[in-house]
């Protein structure tokens, strides 16, 4: 098959997997069944893309022009095809996840909210493979629309308020800061194409890249970079599929995804190091690395501590590519991959917990660990990675960034790192302690009556294996990673 | 609305006055004041005298309310058509040169039915407005 | 010149006078002496217009309306700022104008000497019309008489549909009178 | 001999399907004869557009008069996109008009509700297509009578009021038109736009035409409801009946600004206009006033047409704002969200009117659990929604970029972010209606609504789509209006 | 002194102008709604004579033509205003059926008390 089919392919099939649930809502096997069929497909897709990849070719599309200078392209490049992977390959998980927890829960309005799953897959997809600005920021601006109204899924007021924040944060920041940079970007570029070594290198003043990076790092509300990040926390209030999503599958990883892929084929490494004026972006990653992880510790809803978390393993991948040296860039595209993973693992536990024993708060988990074994375990290894220990994928990303950081000689990521790799340790091992080693507490002994449903203990099984898999097999991201920093 | 003899006789001695006036100011229009819309003007004012005196409903005895209803988009519909026939005859619109003999009379016809049309739709709108507001229970 | 005083008297009646009635027969007067005036200015055609439609149908139908309605107009209770403000901005930008405009009855001006001439010259060849107005308006720039029947027309119909037939509104709920 | 007179028959057709209609007592026939003249109008129009784009401007002398003696019709890329666009949007309401005049106006009035329409197509074509100052104002009138009428017949009684006083405004600004023509005619004698400009030439700068101008300007702006001259739109649309508000949102404000395009830059000269005149200063700031304020009184308004209509004055704020942008890129954006504009707005209208119809609900609480009761009628609404944020997609999204676009270019970053922050205000109300329509249960009425019939659904469903399909391929109407824009700025010396 | 002899000369000026300002003052400053008719009715009235004065030429006659004259005044602007004095009483006749059916509707045709009612609404 051309590239061009299989790129369309991997477009069309969750959209039109979309568009089956939604006729096939009147059975609920038959919509699921569609679900992870399409799921499947797009991951072979995908695989079959990756292959062409690997042999260092780069498939492409025709651009379809819009308007002068505005064309809606595709192109795979490595951390495309890296995005692109992760998420193609959770979906599946995560709809064999899904079925287990919306059925668990007897949630209401199922179909829709495959449906609307299948979209976000599509745009994600779309984002992961655009060929320009444009082309991402239409699907981006379609992700966020799309995960509305799975945030929203309960749609009682604390549904209804939350995703009042999510959309306005989201939508906010991409039309007042992304859209005028994307423009801007266009008036002194002239093209908006992602090309390796940047496009505005060398086009304009210093003054003007530090705003218009400035404008991108925070018009990017899915990275959520302090101060824009509280919708994060704000769309919890969705069901735990959907924060798998949000936080593992598509929607904060378009976030750090687009920042990366801006900082290297738009403004170009090199450039950028050269003008130095990426180094406030340190301070302010290292900050919200730093800071969300004190609030992290303070939380006693775990998924709350789960969502801070993210923050500030969002931010280490920013810190890694504010540093500006290849192999940094190596561990940024390493740590999306690795916090996919583990941030999964531990979203899917967390549900498993609620739907098994309706349990939310952190200090009812007491000796939850004896009722729950596979999910506590799968907790304990996703809470590894996160630290960064090893035989778990958390490290390679951080080992890369450590290097890089050492090579250029910066102090500060790597005070930064070491710093919340502690604080890691402090908000999530205790977590695992009292839910091995501690007497089973009274809402233990009253809800936890076993383990989740089957599907749920599956998928986060998988996640879990995944985790340290990619640890010990990290060949595949690697080499992407490394085609994206052109080493 | 009663009112005395005087009134109704010198109604019946004007009112045929102001027609013929009506008639002159629409046909004396090509060489002294007035036209088709000073006409309609005056014709309506005819009927509207007589409506005032005899009342609305003898009045609208001799001009239906539907007759009065259909002059309004007659007039306008003569005028539009006169345009469109001489665009039939291959120039171009409200072209009247060819409607006569040679271009000159050709327009002065064009020029007399088209006042027609604009006597006609003013005298009717005129008297259709003011049967509407005369109809209009207080 | 007389007449235009007069009018502006006119006028300053049609301001003060709050009984509906005296203000359109003071309107009927304005559009009389309107008239005059442009018989002045040698324009009999419209002076003839203005007397019987400003004069004629347009009084009969304000005193219709009035019969329809009641005829005596409250005292204004607000806004003296705005319209104030609005008349005079209007008024300076029309002095600032028509001061600089070539000078009155002069027959070398823009006006008289680049279109006007045509017709005249050309009336008779070519429409053998005398009435230089009557050809002007029905042949030269008949479209614009078209156009004009047309809003007569649509007039006409707005009319109609307003007020032909049975009222459906019923009048409104009790409501608090203004002070008169 | 019917192409030669196409430019004549653009608006003639419609005035005799108007008479025709007037003698007609059957409502229905009179909805046939007034759907087959808005079929062919845009043939008409269209056909003229590739003419001129093919072979430069047509100039047709109606009466065989050359101008200046005669009236001139003249039409020029920009003239025959307006043109395209009225065509185009009465063409697509007529279908959807039947039912809802049906059930919104008395039997025995519907032939001269056509007629009325049929008027008021006729005006505004008749203003967009002549070429001569006095012209204009005649049809400017037409199409006023007949949009008070059509705006009087409303169910509510305050859609009188709202007609009067649309009426007092409406006269007020047709006559400082009448005016501003009158100081021009006086300066040059003559009323032929294009004779005028030439004559113009050296005593641009002298007080009566700067009188002109700025009586031209004030008139035109009361005809398009630019801000602060607005107050007479909100009630109007609100109380309109349905497809009489659809229409007139769609295609009246938006030829008196073709009317102000064409007196600003080929009447007067955009070097007159902009380089001596602080008239992009006022432009900017107005809209600006236009694009927040309006949209911020749109967020509290509880009956919905009321909140589009608002909506209406701020997006017409972003139009004017291409003008003051006045290079290339900001002027096509305006002139594109002319269309773009039309297309959503009348998405939306038509998508509440058919709420209308089936529920006779205007207020926004009261439009709870809609969304699942009219899915196709509120995805419409979304899509003409998504489209006045200006997601990327939609028509609003072209707008947007090439009004940013302009504004980079002249180096004013305050407006570019003033322009996509005002966008984020429209979330707000449009996210409101979503919020009820789709997250309340249904009550009252809308428990038992459904879709409309066809003949309104598709009409909604086809703007809708034309909605986003604009959005991604547009090269018909961004490129031409590129061209218009080029043709206007080759004014600026 | 020149200021007095400026006002004379343009006495005609000064009084069109003001007619024309107050019919418009009418309009926007009375909530009656026929006075404010009345008023637009003296606004578009007194636009005319700004149109006809520019027309008028001394000594000359009105444009109908016959062999015993030869300055005629300017016919185009007689024409124009004969259209524009049409296009003022359909707006007016409009505008006064709508103050019927206002009344009819309201009880009153003054806006304060309308808009005081719809207050209450």
């Amino acid at each position: 098959m051309s590239a061009d089919t299989l790129i369309a392919l991997a477009l069309l099939v969750p959209a039109l997997g979309a568009g089956l649930i939604a006729l096939t809502g009147w059975n609920a096997n038959v919509r699921e069944g569609v679900t992870l069929v399409s799921a499947m497909s797009l991951f072979a897709v995908v695989l079959s893309l990756l292959c062409r990849v690997l042999d260092g070719q780069m498939p492409a599309t025709g651009g379809f022009e819009v308007v002068q200078g505005l064309t809606l392209a595709f192109a795979v490049e490595p951390l495309g095809m890296l995005f692109a992977c992760i998420a193609s390959g959770l979906w599946i998980v995560n709809s064999v996840y899904s079925i287990g927890y919306m059925r668990g829960n007897k949630e209401p309005r199922q179909t829709p909210f495959y449906v609307c799953f299948a979209i976000a897959i599509a745009s994600t997809i779309g984002i992961a493979f655009a060929a320009n600005l444009f082309t991402l920021f239409l699907f981006y601006e379609i992700l966020t629309l799309s995960t509305y109204p799975l945030v929203t899924h309960k749609a009682d007021d604390d549904a209804k308020a939350g995703g009042r924040v999510y959309l306005l944060i989201l939508l906010g920041t991409s039309m007042v800061l992304l859209l005028p940079a994307i423009i801007a970007t266009a008036v002194i570029a002239g093209t908006l194409d992602f090309t390796f070594g940047g496009i505005l290198a060398g086009k304009t003043s210093d003054t003007v890249i530090a705003i218009l990076l400035a404008m991108y790092v925070f018009g990017i509300g899915k990275a959520a970079l302090m101060p824009l990040h509280w919708w994060l926390p704000a769309a919890m209030v969705a069901p735990t599929p959907v924060s798998a999503l949000l936080h593992a599958v598509a929607v904060v990883k378009a976030g750090v995804f687009t920042v990366l892929k801006v900082i290297v084929y738009i403004f170009g490494v090199e450039a950028l190091s050269n003008a130095g004026n990426a180094t406030w972006l340190v301070w302010v990653a290292g900050f919200t690395v730093i800071v969300a992880s004190l609030v992290a510790l303070r939380q006693d809803n775990l998924k709350r501590r789960l969502a801070y978390s993210t923050v500030s393993q969002l931010s280490y991948v920013i810190l890694a590519a504010a540093i500006l040296t290849p192999i940094s860039i190596v561990g940024a595209a390493m740590h999306i991959a690795a916090h996919a993973v583990s941030k999964i693992t531990l979203f899917f536990a967390a549900g498993s917990i609620y739907t098994a024993a309706h349990l939310t708060e952190i200090s009812q988990l007491n000796g939850i660990g004896r009722r729950m074994p596979w999910t506590m375990v799968a907790f304990a290894i996703g809470a590894l990675s996160m630290i960064g220990v090893p035989p778990t994928a958390g490290f390679l990303g951080k080992w890369f960034m450590l290097t890089g950081a050492m090579d250029t000689g910066q102090w500060l990521p790597i005070v930064v790192i070491i710093a919340s790799t502690l604080l890691n340790a402090g908000y999530f091992l205790p977590i695992v302690v009292q839910a091995f080693f501690k007497a089973p507490g009274k809402d233990v002994q009253e809800h936890a009556k076993g383990e989740a449903p089957f599907p749920i203990v599956l998928a986060l099984t998988a996640t879990a294996i995944g985790t340290i898999g990619l640890f010990l097999y990290p060949a595949i991201p690697m080499a992407l990673s490394k085609m994206l920093a052109g080493i | 609305m009663k009112l005395d003899v005087i009134f109704r006789i010198a109604a019946k001695i004007f009112i045929p006055f102001m027609l013929v006036f009506a008639m002159y100011v629409q046909f004396h229009g090509d060489f002294g004041p007035g036209g088709g819309f000073q006409a309609g003007v005056v014709a309506a004012a005819m009927v509207i005298f007589y409506a005032i005196i005899f009342g609305l409903e003898s009045a609208q005895k001799i001009f239906p309310q539907r007759v009065v209803e259909l002059m309004v988009p007659a007039g306008v519909g003569i005028f539009a058509s006169v345009g469109i026939a001489g665009m039939l005859m291959g120039e171009n619109y409200l072209n009247y040169s060819p409607l006569g003999p040679d271009s000159a009379h050709g327009q002065e016809y064009g020029i007399i039915l088209v006042e027609i049309g604009v006597l006609v739709t003013v005298a009717g709108t005129m008297v259709a407005i003011f049967y509407s507001f005369m109809g209009r229970d207080r | 010149m007389v007449l235009l005083t007069l009018l502006a008297a006119v006028t300053l009646g049609i301001i003060r006078m709050r009984n509906l009635f005296a203000v359109v027969i003071l309107g009927g007067i304005y559009s009389f002496l309107m008239a005059s005036v442009m018989i002045v200015l040698d324009a009999v055609d419209v002076a003839m217009t203005e007397a019987s439609v400003g004069a004629g149908i347009s009084t009969v139908l304000m005193l219709g309306t009035l019969y329809l309605t009641h005829a005596w107009e409250i005292r204004p209770v607000h806004r003296d700022l705005l319209p104030m403000f609005v008349a005079v901005a209007t008024g300076a930008a029309l002095v600032f104008g028509t001061f600089a405009l070539p000078p009155f009855g002069a027959a070398d001006t823009p006006v008289n000497t680049h279109v006007a001439p045509y017709y005249l010259e050309n009336s008779i060849p070519d429409t053998l019309v005398p009435n230089v107005v009557t050809s002007v308006l029905a042949s030269y720039r008949g479209f614009d008489t078209l156009g004009e029947t047309t809003v007569i027309f649509t007039a006409g119909i707005a009319v109609l549909m307003l007020l032909k037939g049975r009222r459906e509104l019923k009048p409104g709920p009790k409501r608090r009178r203004l002070k008169r | 001999m019917i192409a030669a007179n196409l430019p004549a028959l653009q608006v003639v057709v419609p005035l005799l399907g108007a008479v025709i209609c007037a003698f007609l007592r059957r409502g229905a026939v009179a909805w046939a004869i007034t759907l087959v003249v808005c079929l062919v109008m845009p043939a008409i129009a269209s056909t003229l557009l590739a003419q001129v784009l093919t072979s430069g401007p047509i100039s047709y002398a109606l009466g065989g008069w050359r101008p200046p003696i005669g009236i001139e019709y003249r039409v020029d890329v920009l003239s025959a996109f307006i043109l395209l666009l009225v065509s185009v949007i009465a063409a697509i309401m007529l279908p959807y008009a039947k039912r809802s005049i049906e059930q919104e106006i008395p039997a025995d009035k519907h032939t001269w509700y056509y007629a009325i329409f049929l008027l008021c197509l006729c005006g505004l074509l008749g203003m967009a297509i002549s070429g001569d100052a006095f012209n204009i104002f005649v049809f400017m009138e037409v199409s006023s009578l007949a949009t008070y009428a059509l705006i009087s017949m409303g169910k509510d009684r305050r859609a009188l009021l709202a007609a009067y006083q649309y009426l007092v405004m409406g006269t007020i600004g047709a006559t400082f038109y009448v005016i501003g023509v009158g100081f021009l005619y006086s300066m040059t004698g003559t009323l032929n736009l294009a004779d005028m400009a030439s004559r113009l030439a050296g005593i641009e700068n002298s007080r009566p035409v700067l009188a002109a101008l700025a009586f031209l300007t004030v008139g035109i702006s009361l005809k398009l409801a630019l801000f602060p001259l607005h107050v007479w739109l909100p009630n109007a649309y609100a109380f309109a009946p349905s497809v009489a508000t659809a229409f007139l949102a769609a295609t009246a404000t938006k030829v008196a600004v073709y009317l102000l395009l064409r007196y600003f830059f080929t009447v007067f000269g955009a070097s007159v206009i902009f380089a001596h005149l602080p008239t992009t200063e006022v432009f900017l700031l107005l809209s600006v006033a236009a694009m927040f304020g309006a949209s911020i009184v749109a967020v509290f308004q509880e009956n919905v047409k009321r909140m589009l209509a608002y909506s209406s004055v701020a997006q017409i704020g972003y139009i004017t704002l291409g003008i003051a942008i006045a290079n290339q890129a900001g002027l096509t954006g305006g002139i594109v969200h002319l269309f773009n504009h039309a297309l959503m707005k009348g998405a939306l209208f038509l998508a509440i009117g058919a709420v209308v119809y089936q529920t006779g609900v205007v207020k926004i609480s009261d439009m709870a659990g809609l969304g699942k009761r009219m899915p196709l009628m509120m995805g419409a609404f979304l899509v003409g929604g998504l489209s006045l944020i200006g997601v990327p997609g939609t028509v609003g999204f072209i707008s947007k970029w090439y009004l940013v676009y302009g504004a980079l270019e002249q180096d004013w970053w305050w407006l570019a972010i003033l322009i996509v922050a005002s966008s984020l205000i429209s979330v707000v109300y449009i996210g409101r209606v979503v919020e009820v329509v789709w997250f309340r249960q249904a009550s009252g009425p809308v428990k038992r609504a459904t879709d409309p019939p066809a003949s309104m659904l598709l009409p909604t469903l086809l703007l809708a789509a034309m909605t986003v399909y604009f959005g991604i391929d547009t090269s018909a109407t961004a490129g031409v209006a590129g061209l218009a824009a080029d043709w206007l700025l080759a004014g600026i010396r | 002194m020149a200021v007095i002899h400026e006002i004379i000369a343009h006495y005609n000026h000064w009084i069109i102008i003001f007619l024309m300002v107050s019919g418009l003052y009418i309009v926007v400053a009375r909530g009656n709604m026929i006075k404010k008719l009345v008023g637009l009715g003296l606004f578009q009235t007194s636009v005319y004579l700004l149109y006809l004065s520019p027309g008028k030429i001394l000594g000359g006659t009105p444009p109908i033509l016959s062999p015993d004259y030869s300055v005629y005044s300017n016919p185009l602007p007689h024409v124009l205003i004969l259209t524009a004095i049409v296009v003022g009483i359909a707006t007016i006749a409009v505008g006064l059926a709508l103050v019927v059916r206002i009344h009819e509707a309201f009880g009153t045709i003054e806006e304060d008390e309308i808009f005081a009612e719809d207050e209450d609404e």
